[in-house]
């Protein structure tokens, strides 16, 4: 059983330099409460691994306007000119990575694994510098997995054992990134009493889940 | 009819009944507008749901319920939810019938370039390394030149998608299977000559 | 749409030699009334992908039982003790394989991975004939994806676009390997009107199922 | 008090409040009934679910709701259900914090054998070596001996379950814990002299 978590006092747990993996697909499924406190908290020099950096103005992209921001691990910056201009002048360093291989790579850093092979980025850029390896024939390149600090997942619901249950398309990387972070913390968007959420609606088991985020005010 | 939207219409022909179908975010989008109800067909938003509808009336929108471009649309009956692991693992284990995406170039023999124009734009690749690697029939869906220049083109100058070939390219001028041999022409557009073709075009046609 | 197929013409389908992935852990999950019209129908020289394979007279212990098995891939067979005489006699191929490698092999075989990279088995009779590959220093067991012709779903619900439901500990391998297969049949319990299941509940989405079986009886 | 449940309430204590653990079957799983209801303990059954609690009163069996060994059992609340890939992503991401497993053989710096004896009874690994590979933190429980024939070992004669080695060994002897120096001797049982101990123990004790 965990109790719920100040929103500062989870903001102020993240230092300089920190690697968060943050939830979302264009905004969808981001913790917001959580970002907002990090960008009042403002620690420098973060990295950010996440499907991609949002817009000017939301979710992620707050994050990228503050400044905080000193690498990210992405799949797309298209919608957002800030993250494109930060990467152009060099203040931010940009891996970008195919959107499948990502979700494989954060997989792998979850599930233990050391590695997969896959046929995505074969004879593109994205095989720069990356081991080919023959199966039955066929090549694949080496994708090495991924781990962060701490994992910043948006959830529908939570309990208090910190199970959390998700919605439509505002899933997506959250229950993956969950799995491969040294501190999870859930911003849920309400939180329920123990054995209201049904075995099998939960899809991110409350034991991986570290904190749990206070309720919206 | 625009351009884009006669591609859009030709590309829907493609699309048979029943199939678990992939849209690229722009003029790949608008196929969607031109299959009939009834066929059967699911649409997948790679951000995480199978069945997805149009747009909602306007009130009616809901923030968890949006399509890869952030744009918010509805879900049919029979729809289903997943998160990334599931949605591209059905992309890339060969479970989708057919994408259909957008091209900044391609060569005679279907190799796409659609994902950055080095030191101008540079939007990362999203999922379409994936789609185009991974879905069972790869369909380029793109205005036939872009500012008068050949999309088309004897060898890619952009960055690769893939080093697999796409099946099947459509325009405004016509309907083309790339391959070995060069750019097969499938059909031309009405009033297409193929002079008129040959001259937009930087990849040798096919015998 | 799919209509429902009778349970025999769907063990009719079902060739000499074919390679079947069956969904269950110690018959929990199973597809029985499948297993049943296959032990029926017959066919010889089977390979069995799953899990174990169940106590004589119980699930694939039946098939085992009926002598249809000519190869299994399986992490355990201790509570069938057919399965271990047909072993040692040579009549049954048993390939054992650790539980966590075998969910990864399968679903590495239905997400298009040409394999994974696991420390699962070194040091360990496992690793025999297998690669090694060092990622960070570290050493990894390559393991290769498995695919079948058949994959056997047992499912809880379904409706007529194949849209699958699991419950409890009866999900199990059922919808990893309803993605590794040509042939997906899925045995639901019952089957309701589309719409019915909420799309957050869909575990298996119906674009991957081939044939749903018809009700029971 | 039998050895087996002497072993299994020893264990018990090694068990933090608020972990997630997974018991094998057999003398592993009398563990559970050494933990407190309130110490906000998890079990895992590898099949596919956290938070596994008691068997059913009869008449209450539930065919969908089984240990790993198929027997029947109950969810506690705040109990959640998985497929198999999200219970060994589990466990072999570092996410149990400790198993409980018996033994067939373990030598003195912690090698564990657990799943065939060659020749004679191959039931197969199962979930063991992704365990072992894979839990926080391991713990063997068995009793000591074997028809008289010492089961920690100098070296391994059967094969190995992993090459990690496990943390600590319970046996009606006393506690132990496996190193690089030889078998530790955390403590004896009462009543266990180091003599008694010695002439049953076919590893080095460490210094």
């Amino acid at each position: 059983m965990k109790s719920a978590l100040k929103t500062e006092a989870a903001a102020a747990m993240i230092p300089d330099g920190a690697t968060l993996m943050i939830g979302g697909f264009m905004a969808v499924g981001t913790p917001h409460r959580l970002i907002d406190a990090i960008v009042a908290a403002g620690p420098r020099d973060l990295t950010i691994i996440a499907n991609d950096s949002a817009m000017p103005g939301k979710g992620i992209g707050k994050l990228v306007s503050a400044g905080l921001v000193a690498r990210m691990v992405v799949s797309h910056i298209g919608l957002n000119p800030e993250t494109q201009a930060e990467m152009n002048t060099g203040r931010i360093a940009v891996d970008l990575v195919p959107q499948g291989t990502l979700v494989e790579r954060i997989r792998a850093g979850g599930v233990g694994l050391g590695g997969i092979l896959t046929p995505t980025g074969l004879g593109t850029l994205v095989a720069e510098g990356k081991r080919i390896i023959e199966v039955a024939g066929k090549p694949y390149l080496l994708e090495e997995p991924l781990r962060a600090d701490f994992a910043l997942i948006a959830a529908r619901r939570s309990d208090y054992v910190g199970n959390l249950e998700y919605f439509l398309t505002a899933q997506n990387f959250n229950p993956l990134m969950a799995m491969a972070a040294d501190t999870v913390i859930a911003e849920p968007e309400a939180i329920v009493p123990v054995g209201v959420i049904p075995p099998d609606a939960v899809r991110t088991p409350g034991a991986i889940v570290t904190h749990i985020l206070e309720r919206p005010a | 009819m625009e351009p884009k939207d006669y591609i859009a219409a030709r590309v829907a022909q493609e699309i048979l009944p029943g199939t678990l179908v992939n849209l690229g975010i722009g003029l790949p989008s608008l196929v969607a507008g031109y299959i009939p109800a009834d066929a059967g067909v699911f649409f997948q938003a790679e951000n995480g749901v199978i069945g997805m509808g149009a747009r909602p009336p306007e009130g009616m929108e809901d923030p968890d319920l949006t399509d890869a471009g952030g744009g918010f649309i509805t879900a049919v009956p029979g729809a289903a939810a997943m998160d990334s692991a599931m949605s591209f693992g059905l992309i890339r284990g060969g479970h989708v019938d057919v994408t259909v995406l957008g091209g900044l170039q391609v060569d005679g023999q279907g190799r796409l370039a659609n994902w950055m124009v080095p030191g101008k734009m540079v939007p990362g690749m999203g999922g379409a390394m994936d789609l185009v690697g991974g879905a069972k029939r790869v369909i380029v869906a793109m205005t036939h030149t872009a500012r008068g220049a050949p999309k088309i083109v004897g060898t890619c100058t952009l960055p690769l998608t893939s080093e697999r070939p796409v099946d099947l390219i459509v325009t405004e001028m016509g309907v083309f299977a790339p391959g070995p041999g060069g750019l097969g022409i499938v059909e031309l557009a009405p009033g297409i000559t193929l002079e008129a073709l040959r001259a937009v075009t930087g990849a040798p046609l096919a015998a």
